[in-house]
Order: C-alpha cells, then structure tokens, then sequence
C-alpha cells in the first residue's frame, strides 16, 4: 500500500505487469533510459532490460503494427504514443488490424495488445498536445477503450488492459498525472474492465464522465451539496465496451443526467451516452439530458485553454438547470 | 559536428544494388546454378507448385466468372516469387503475406478451399487449419499495412531467442506506403530475422512503374533503412529461392534484415475487378508472356533433367484434379452461421453484443 | 439536363469543376487514365490533361498532405482516396493539418480541399472495402462532412464541397453508384453544405438517415405507409456541420424519431442526432428515440454481410414500435 | 521478366553519398571556398542571422524559465542549418519548417514576437505580418508531417508554371516516419521543385541516432526515391548555404527535389520540457561545443576577413537590443479576444459555433 501519484500508479502497473510476466513487452518513443516524456516507465528499462522496456524509432504506425505482430506471437506488447495527438498514423495499424485479427482469422490469432497515450489539456503543452479523441476509438469495432480517472483506477485498469486477450487503448488523462495522491495497493489485483463506477452517490442528478473531467465534475457536486441538490457521478473508465446500464441505473434514479467531457461536443462519446439513456430510459427522464463539452474546435494554444476546457461552473450550472426543469 | 576530415568533399557511403538470374527466357542457364537447383526431384517440386498455383489462380477466376467467388486477385506470371519464397522458408518460419502470395501460402499448407472460402467472401477462409501453417498471417488487403507485422513476429522471434524468420511480401506499389519505410527501418535498428521480398509486376492496379517511384530499382529502397537489398529476375524460381534463401538464412543467423525485389510483370488483370486493357496495351502482355516463369523451368527440367511430355501431362492431370476436388470441397461448405458476424469480435462478448448474437442464432437479423 | 446514376453525376460535377476553375486538380491513385476504379473520373484525364487528373503513388497520407501543400497555395484539389476503408493513412493529415490550418494560421493559410471517398458495404466486395466510419470525421473539428443519398444531391453537393473554402470529406454511398438514375441538370448549381434536406414528407415519426442507409429508409416508409403510418424521412446530408433545426422541426413535427446508418452503433453520428434530440426537443419526444444501424462488429465478408447491414424491414419495425408506444 | 542480361549477376545501380564541409571545427577552411563564402558581407550576415538566432533561442529559454513563455524548442549548435537553408532560398520560395527553424524563419521575415507569441501559446504567432512570409509555413509539431505539405506547394508552384522552390525542413528522428518517405517519392516522381533539409542532431529527444536508423547517413533515405542525396557539415553555415543552395537552384531550373542531411549536434535539452541529462553524457556534449557554428565561422571572419572584436561587440549589442525590443514587445501585446478559440475554425461559422462565439464575445465561457 502506497499514496502514489496517477503516473506513478501507471508505472508500478507497468512494472508488476513486466515482473508477472514474461509476455509482456513495452515500447515506444524514450520509454528506455529516458523513462519516458512523463516518466512512465522511469526506471523499467533499468530494472527489465532494453529487451523488454525498447526504445523504438519515431514511427508510430509501425509502434502500432509491430504491437500486433507480437501480440499475434502471444506477447502482450504495451506500447506508448507520447501523445494522443500522434496517434492518429497508428490508427490504421488499430483499427484495420489490431481490432481485427481475431475476428478476420475467427480466432486462430489474437491481439492482446495495449496502446498507451496520455491525453487531454489543461498543462500549458505545446500545440497538438491536448487532444481527447476517445470518441473515435470508442467507434472501432473489436477494440475496448479505457480512461482512468485517479491512480487506483489507473492502476487496476492498466493490469486488466493488459491481461485482457483483446486490444485495448488506454488513455491517461496527463492533467491528473501529478494532481494528487490516493492509495493503491500494488497488489497485482485488477480492475473490471466493463464495469462504469460510481464515484459519487446521490439523488439529484446523475453527472456523467471519464478521466480528467472527473475532477471538474466532482468539484461541480460540491458546490451543488453546498446548495442542496445531491449529484451522483458515474465514471465511465471503460468507454468501450459501454456500460450502459450503470449508468441508466443511476439515471432511473435521478431522472436527470449531465454529461461532461473534454472532446468536442460533436460526436464525442457524451452522445453515445446520452443516445442509450434517450432509447432506455426516456420515460424516468425529468429534464432533457445536458451535455457540457468543448466547444467544435481544435483545443487552443495554452493561453486560452481554460475557456475551452468545460469548467465546474459549467457543469454546475448545467445540474441546476436540469434540477430546475420545469 | 561532422567528422569531416581535410578536404572540402568526400564520399562517405557506397552501395551497389546486384541482380541476379539463372535461366534465360528460354530456360537457359545463365552460368552456374545455385546447388539445390542441380537437384532435378527440388525443381520438379517448384515446377509443380507453380503449376498448381497457376491452375488454382485459373480455377478461382473461372469460379468468380460463374458468380460463385468474390472479386480474386490472380498471380499469373508471378508465381516464381510466390512459391520461390514458400520454398526458401522452413515450416517454422512465419509467412505475412500481401493478397497475391495464394502460390506461398498453397506451399506452406494454406489449403485451396480455404483460400476460395476467404476470397468468396467468408472469414473461415482464414481460419487456416493445417498445424503448420497456423501462425501465418492471413491475406493482407490494406497496401503495405502487412510489413510492420513481420517486423514484430521477427521481434517475437528474437525475444525467444529461437532461430525462426518471418517472410513478408507486397508489391511494388506498396512500397510508396509509409509502413513500408517505417518496417524496414525498425527492422534495420533492431537488426530482426525479417525478410522483405517485393513482387515488382510493372503495375499498382492502372500505375506503371515509372509513375510510382522514381527509383531505378526497388531493391535500394533497402539502403534508406541500412539494409542490404538485392534485384532478381521473378520470373525465375530458381533466382527467386535462391535469393530468399541466402536472405532467410542471413536472418535467421543473426545477420539482419534484408530486402529482396522480384522482378515480374502481372499479365492478368489487377483482379477479377478490373479490366487492364482500359489503361496498357497488349502489346505490352504478350511481349512478357516470353519469360513467363512455367515455361522456362519446364524447359530447362527437359533440356537438363530429361522432364518429358508425360511427366508433364501426368503433373498437370493430378493438378486438375486436385484442384476440382478442392473447388467441390469449398463449394460443399455449409454456411457460416448467422451469430458469427458478432461472435468472434472480442473474446468476452459484451452484453449488448451478447443479446445480438442470441438474436442472430435463434435466426433473427442483427 | 440528364438522367445520371450517382457515379455519372459525380463524374458530371468533377468536369464541371475542372471545367470552371483552373484552380481545381484532381488526384489519387487511378485516377487518371483508368479512370478511377469506380469510373468517377473517366474521361477527365483525357479531357482535362494529366497535369490537372493526376494519378499517385500509392501513398494515401501523402495524398493528403500534398492536397494541404496544394490548398495552402489557393489550389481547390479533389483528392480521391481508393476505398474509405483505407484513408486511415491519411487520417493525422486531415484532423492535424488540413481541418486546423486556418485556425492555426488566424486564416493566413487555408485549405479548400476535398477529399472523396465511397463508402459502405452491400457489394460483395473483398475485405477492408465495405467501411462506414463517418463518424469519425463528424468529430473533427473544421472539417465538413458530405454524404449524398441521390444522383442530383451528389452533383450539387460535391459542387458545394469543391467550392466551399474549408476542408471536406465527401463519402460516396457506393452501393448507389448504380443503383438508380435521376434528373440532374449540369449546370452547376451547387446546393446548400448546411442543411439536411426533408425527403419525404410525414406526421407520425422522423425517420433520420443519410447515404445509402436513405435507400432502406424509403423502402421502409413505404411498407409503413401501406400500414397508415406516414413517415417522414429526414436526409442527413451534411453530418458536420450538423442541421439540428431541421432533425428538431420534423421531431417536433412527428413527437418520433427513429435513425438508421450503416456504421456500427456505438459512436455512430446516429448517436449524435440522438443527443441532440434528447436535449432540445425532449419535451415532444412521445416515444424513445430507436437507432437501427449495424452491430459493434467488423464488416463481415460477402456472404454475410447482409446480415450486417440494416435492412428496411428493422427500420420499419423500429418504426412500428416507437408509433405504438405506450 | 527482368532484363537480365547472359551472366549470372550483375550490378545494376551504383550509388554513393558525398559529403562536403569548408571550414574546419576551427574555422580553417579546408579548400576553397563557394564563391558566396568570398564576400565578407554575406558571411557577415551569416554570422549575424546565427548570433541573432542564437541570442533569440537564450531569450525563449530565459521566459520559459520564468513562466512567461510555454515548452520551447532551442536551436543550440544548429544555428547554421536554419540560417544556412533561408539563406539559399529566394524570398518567393516557400518555407515549411519543423520546429527548430526559428533562424530561418527569422531571417525570411517572420518576427520575434511572432515566434514569442506562438511558443507562448497564442495562436496570432502564426498569422505572420510580413507578406514575404504570408505564404510561408507555421511551426510543424507533429514530426514528419511537413514533408507532404512542401510537396504540394512545389506541385502548386509547377502547375503555375512559377520559378519557386519549397524547402521542408526536419529532424533525424523524422526520417523514421512514414509521411518523410511517402513525401519523398512522391517528389521524385513528380520532379518537383522541393529540397528536403534534414538537420541531423544525433537525438530525437533521448534516441541517440543509431537506435533510430541503422543507416550510415541520412542522405542516403533519397536513394530509396530516386533522388539526389548529399550530406554536409551542419555546423559549418557555408556547407549549409552552398549544399541547400546548389539544391534549390537545380529545383528552380526543373531538374527535380533532392535532400540534403545537415550534420549537427543538439547542444541543448531537446526543448525546456526535457532533461537531456537524464540520457546522455555530459562529456558528449562538451566534445561537441568545439566546433559549433558560430565560433566557427567568427573564427575563419577574424582570419580571413579582419572581423574585429569591435565589429562583434557592436553586432552582439545590436541583437541584444533587437532581442529585449522584441521581448518587450511580446509581453506587451494584449490577450486574444476569447472568442477567438471558435471563430477560425470555419470560414463561416455553423449556429452551433455561432452561438459560442457570441457567448464568448459577451464575456461568458465557451
Ligand atoms: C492502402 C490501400 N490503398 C489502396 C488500395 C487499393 N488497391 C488494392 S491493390 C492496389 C495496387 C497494389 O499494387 P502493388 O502493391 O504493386 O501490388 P499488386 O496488386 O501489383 O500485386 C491498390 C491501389 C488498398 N488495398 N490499400
Ligand atoms: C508524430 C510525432 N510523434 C512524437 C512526437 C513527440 N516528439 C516531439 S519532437 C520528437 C523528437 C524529434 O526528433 P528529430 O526529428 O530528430 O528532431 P529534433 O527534435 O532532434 O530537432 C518527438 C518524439 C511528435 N511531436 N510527433
Ligand atoms: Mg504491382
Ligand atoms: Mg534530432
């Protein structure tokens, strides 16, 4: 048991995840000596060796297509994008190949593979280094998608990644990398990977998101408490495959829901969830569902992020207004 | 800083890209040939292969006129590189090929009527079930995406420290892929058991050579990645098996990645699609029919090896054969069940997947 | 004034582009004299030379990046790419550079380029050829979307596309190509890059689609109409940006709304229309929204693939279902 | 069938990468020199673009360091390729830079605050006021992604029938992306008036050079496309000038792309987000301060043309103003209207962004 931070939480699943297994390879841009641009894997290549813990040249299609090559071995390649900005020259290696092998082959050859990047803004980066593109993930068929919201979850969610027999990307919410501590206990003890959580009861309305936005959401429930009205928030680690019905449990509940995310309103994952809970749930419905996004533009340069980033007074007032409804 | 030594200019790498071929158009030898090709019972074997490879291509054309395949990709006059290569790998090796190795992977023990069940459209196709050949890749249809996956089996391989290669093949139009470079590239740094054979047939569906690459050669696109690449005639089984093999046994020693380009020419059409007299003359056809590589190791197995007339008719009798049998065999094949167009995307169905297989098996639409 | 097949009217607005504006150039692999495995631009290369009908290496990302180079220097090039199931490749160019170019710049550089592509399955074609993945597009922010359903909107809708000043992706329904011929008269009028157009007219429910999925959308409001149930059917065709104010009038209209495509559910633009719904015009909403679309799975090879697409007898009994709700 | 002539193997392409290099890590030259390098004043622009880049890259840091700029990109020891490549271009050429071109950027027209402002995070940065460089490229951040960009703008200046080059700009670690080699060959085949400018700086971020590529120079990645491929001392500005200059006019007279790979050494972390310390030696750096560029050149301007310490004093007191002016007037410019973030990301804004933009005009949040 250890107070670790996010990263640090990522990088003791990576170790525990090398140590328990042979299978498992990671890789990527500086994940060796450097220990990578985030320091996720600080450490390994000392500990494991540059056979396990590989250094590759700056080419993330072939990151992508070299994974599924070891992966169809029966390894469990781990492979770094530095960041979910670059991942797109990946995408066909991920979704025409990896989400695939084992549907096109009907099984004879699997891709157990896992496809780290960091994403999201909020850190003052460079241009091109504070996408959340999940959404587009989340549409690929034969892939899971995972996004931790605090170092337990980042921990548990990375070991079931992992060991899961399919692809799985995982998108680390780099705001939250160093924004505080909790407990985990680097014990090897996975987390489910189909399962949304409940971080948060009440009776309200239920707020709905995943990774960074989990913080302004649960800053938004504060305020509200203060003002009476009692949100529950749902946390959707497991984007892909969905886990509609915990959170259309929390809905029947509430009746109300708002969703909160980092990508751009449209066609972000928050209109899945907000579809599921218009075709199951309509009739416990007590106000029109609100989503609270980015705005339809490219994440700005730092200096006016803060007013692309969807805010806890957003959300916040978005809550009031569907408790309002009516 | 450079390291430049007195004198304002210098040369500080050269490469020379070799080419080689045994036999002649006319199935002359050149000069000597490599020693498995002194063995008549070896030639015999790549002889056959080819045949059967160029009778099941016949086959599976005839199949899709007759709307009982789906669009197919013939290797006619390439089949010394697919089965050239088949022949340079041991059964331990893994194969990752494009869509028109159907030569390579018949070798290694793909069967005939899962590769017309895959390309008349059902995924059993590459469900391959010979033991031998259950590591292989199956057909690649997205250009030039095949190279990164050999690159990591040859890493798999090397991480197990076992003396395996993996064979990858495309096209000269691949290599304009990004995922080419950057493979050959990763394999070079890594120094992997990868061997990257090139079918170069002139053409990328209606692209001519000349409009896909100003290279004068395939082979050097190696150099860009430190690669040794070389040049053989593709027409040529024996130049063909023999390259690969120096290449395969190079990779499987230790001694790196290489680079092979056969050079062909595709005289089908690109597929059973497309239709080559819109875009190239066929002038341009028959005047490659002279090399084609059937009739010129046949011909140097009669002039060399005593190969006769009833040697021949008997191959091509059993070959019919086998190939018809194998062609009732796929068209025997009961549909795939409904459920499978769900079932076999992830290894635990989640549930909303769940209920659409149960829908689909009880003979529901999805 | 012609009857054209969908591939014919493409063809048309091609040449009348070429033929308007010597800015135009027309690219991709076949392109040229083969003219483009489809035939979309026979012709074009004789007629308009090999300068500005240019065929390609068989480099999808660099087809891309060269129309960004091309369009940044005020050319309008038409890029083709093969099959929608193999612009992966050339994904990281159109979300990283071609949609941000003029946000990035402050409108210094822009990029007024196309990039066509069929799309879809129902033609027994091999693998990787029967993609319908424009939802990830949908959520890229500065690009546009365009899908025509009919011969004429293909004409009119291209035109638009090749003249607006922003990039956009024009996904071609190709089990339409020649599937059905219609007036179109070339002469050059372009239609609206913003509005979803009422296809047919109805009071009892919405019926939302766009592309090929129109076909089965018609067929279905047919049975139903045999039934007395009047559907209205609603043609999507610009998926980005989004025609909300026409989905929301026909839903306000009707009270019902059902939404068909051929992409996989989860993350499908169908998700979106869905939101938008269930945030603006929940009051109306008489019954739940209903998605019917393909499963989360890979495209199956011919022999199922019908199973794979949805058909007009599921739309219509989607249909059935939301008009006898409660 | 290839062309194979009688014999068994031949050599069928010969190639070989020269290197050039003028003045030595001291500055003695180590021939004669370009005709260019005889004109004091144009090497004193040389020296003076260096030393201004050089003072601007010391600026950037020390905001950064200071938090009134974001992660910046350092050109330390790389000065000459930058500066070297803007001075062999003409001003109507098109640049498309990576993220290290600052001195080339500079020197084309681009302004300090301009450049402030971006690596600031405020995207005016890019919306250059000069018309000379209006046409001109912003910073590239995703590696490699530049090289097809520059492709498109030598098609453009082709189709036009305009006397123009573009010059791309990159890294050694972008050689291993795919979008480099697909540019490339795209090029070749077109014969575009492109040159593709490799700084070479031993490191991508913490990749040392020989775990990116185990090709023994960059130059030869042309080969691969059929391009011409040179490599030069990169820290020597008149290697730079002359190669990239001999490069481009061959471009502007129609005689196709060519790449030339600029040795250097990255003598700064790999931007102010990095700790190079963490992956290399110390000592390694040290080596590679003996022959920077700029002390090279002043080196062989004292000796060969009498620049005196005067002469440098008064040009280094000259940037230092140049460079404090520019900083004043960074820090002075007022915020983006916050409306900005939706307004420029259609040419017409959809009612959705419409309605963001009003809100965010009146003073609301997005
Ligand atoms: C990435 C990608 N782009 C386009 C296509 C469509 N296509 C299929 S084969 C082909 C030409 C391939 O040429 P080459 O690599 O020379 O192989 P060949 O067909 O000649 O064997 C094209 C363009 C594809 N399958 N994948
Ligand atoms: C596609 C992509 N992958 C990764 C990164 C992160 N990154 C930024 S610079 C860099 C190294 C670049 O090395 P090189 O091309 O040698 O240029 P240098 O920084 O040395 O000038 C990396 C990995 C990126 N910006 N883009
Ligand atoms: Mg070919
Ligand atoms: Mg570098």
């Amino acid at each position: 048991m250890a107070e670790l931070t996010l990263i640090e939480a990522v990088r003791a699943a990576l170790a525990r995840a090398l140590e328990d297994d042979p299978s498992v390879v990671v890789l990527g841009e500086d994940v060796g000596l450097d220990g990578g641009v985030f320091r996720a894997t600080d450490g390994l290549w000392q500990r494991f060796g540059e056979r396990r813990v590989r250094d590759t040249p700056l080419s993330e299609a072939a990151i992508a297509g070299v994974a599924v090559g070891l992966a169809a071995q029966g390894f469990r390649p781990v492979a770094e994008i530095q960041f979910q900005g670059f991942i797109h020259p990946a995408l066909d290696q991920i979704a025409n190949h990896a989400a695939r092998l084992r549907n096109r082959t009907r099984g004879r050859l699997t891709c157990p593979m896992v496809l780290r990047a960091p994403y999201g803004a909020g850190v003052h980066a460079p241009e091109h280094h504070s996408e959340s593109i999940e959404a587009v993930f989340a549409h690929i068929p034969g892939l899971r998608v995972v996004i931790p919201s605090s170092p337990a979850r980042a921990y548990g969610l990375l070991l079931a990644a992992i060991r899961d027999p399919d692809p799985v990307v995982f998108f680390e919410p780099k705001r939250l990398y160093r924004a505080g501590k909790e407990t985990v206990t680097d014990d090897g003890t996975a987390l489910p990977l189909d399962t949304a959580f409940v971080a948060r009861e009440g009776r309200d309305l239920t707020l709905v998101g995943w990774g960074a936005a989990l913080k302004e959401c649960r800053e938004a429930a504060e305020t509200l408490a203060g003002e009476g009205v009692e949100a529950e928030i749902v946390d959707v680690a497991t984007l892909k495959p969905y886990d509609a019905e915990t959170v259309l449990g929390s809905v029947r509940r509430t009746g109300r829901c708002v969703i909160a995310h980092e990508a751009p309103r449209t066609g972000g994952f928050g209109a899945e969830i907000a579809a599921r809970v218009a075709e199951d749930a309509l009739d416990v419905l007590r106000a029109p569902i609100r989503r609270v996004t980015a705005p339809d533009t490219i994440p700005p340069l730092p200096r006016l992020e803060h007013l692309y980033l969807p805010s806890a007074g957003q959300i916040a007032q978005a809550a009031r207004e569907v408790v309002a409804w009516r | 800083m450079a390291k430049t030594p007195p004198g304002t200019e210098r040369t500080v790498a050269r490469f020379e890209i070799r080419a080689r071929g045994y036999l002649t158009a006319e199935g002359e030898p050149r000069g000597a040939l490599p020693s498995f090709a002194e063995d008549r019972d070896q030639l015999v074997r790549l002889h056959a292969a080819m045949t059967r490879t160029r009778a099941f291509d016949q086959k599976a054309v005839a199949l899709q006129r007759t709307g009982r395949l789906g669009t197919f990709a013939s290797s006619l006059g390439q089949e010394a590189v697919s089965v050239g290569l088949a022949a340079a790998m041991r059964p331990e090796d893994v194969l990752v090929p494009s869509f028109r190795e159907q030569g390579a992977q018949l070798w290694r023990g793909v069967r005939m009527e899962e590769l017309l069940l895959y390309w008349g459209g059902d995924e059993r196709g590459s469900d391959f079930a010979d033991p031998a050949v259950r590591q292989d890749f199956p057909v690649c249809v997205p250009v030039g995406t095949q190279y990164p996956h050999a690159v990591g089996v040859a890493l798999a391989f090397t991480l197990r420290g076992e003396a395996r290669v993996a064979v990858v093949a495309g096209g000269d139009g691949s290599t304009s892929r990004g995922d080419f470079h950057e493979a050959l590239n990763m394999a070079g740094v890594w120094r992997l058991p990868v061997v990257f054979v090139i079918n170069n047939n002139q053409w990328a569906i209606s692209v001519p050579l000349d409009r896909q690459t100003a290279a004068q050669t395939l082979a050097q696109k190696a150099i860009g990645a430190g690669l040794p690449g070389e040049q053989v005639d593709g027409c040529d089984v024996i130049a063909v098996r023999d390259a690969v093999g120096r290449a395969v046994e190079r990779a499987r020693a230790g001694e790196g990645p290489s680079l092979i380009e056969c050079v062909t020419y595709r005289l089908s059409d690109h597929t059973t699609a497309d239709d080559a007299t819109r875009y190239r003359e066929d002038r341009e056809v028959s005047r490659h029919w002279a090399g084609e590589p059937l009739k010129r190791l046949r011909a140097h197995l009669g002039r060399a090896h005593g190969w006769t007339k009833e040697e021949e008719e008997e191959l091509r009798a059993r070959i019919h054969a086998e190939v018809e049998a194998a062609a009732e065999r796929y068209l025997a094949i009961p549909p795939q069940l409904a459920a499978s167009i769900v079932a076999h995307i992830h290894a635990h169905l989640p549930p909303d997947l769940e209920a659409v297989r149960a829908r689909l098996a009880e003979g529901g639409d999805g």
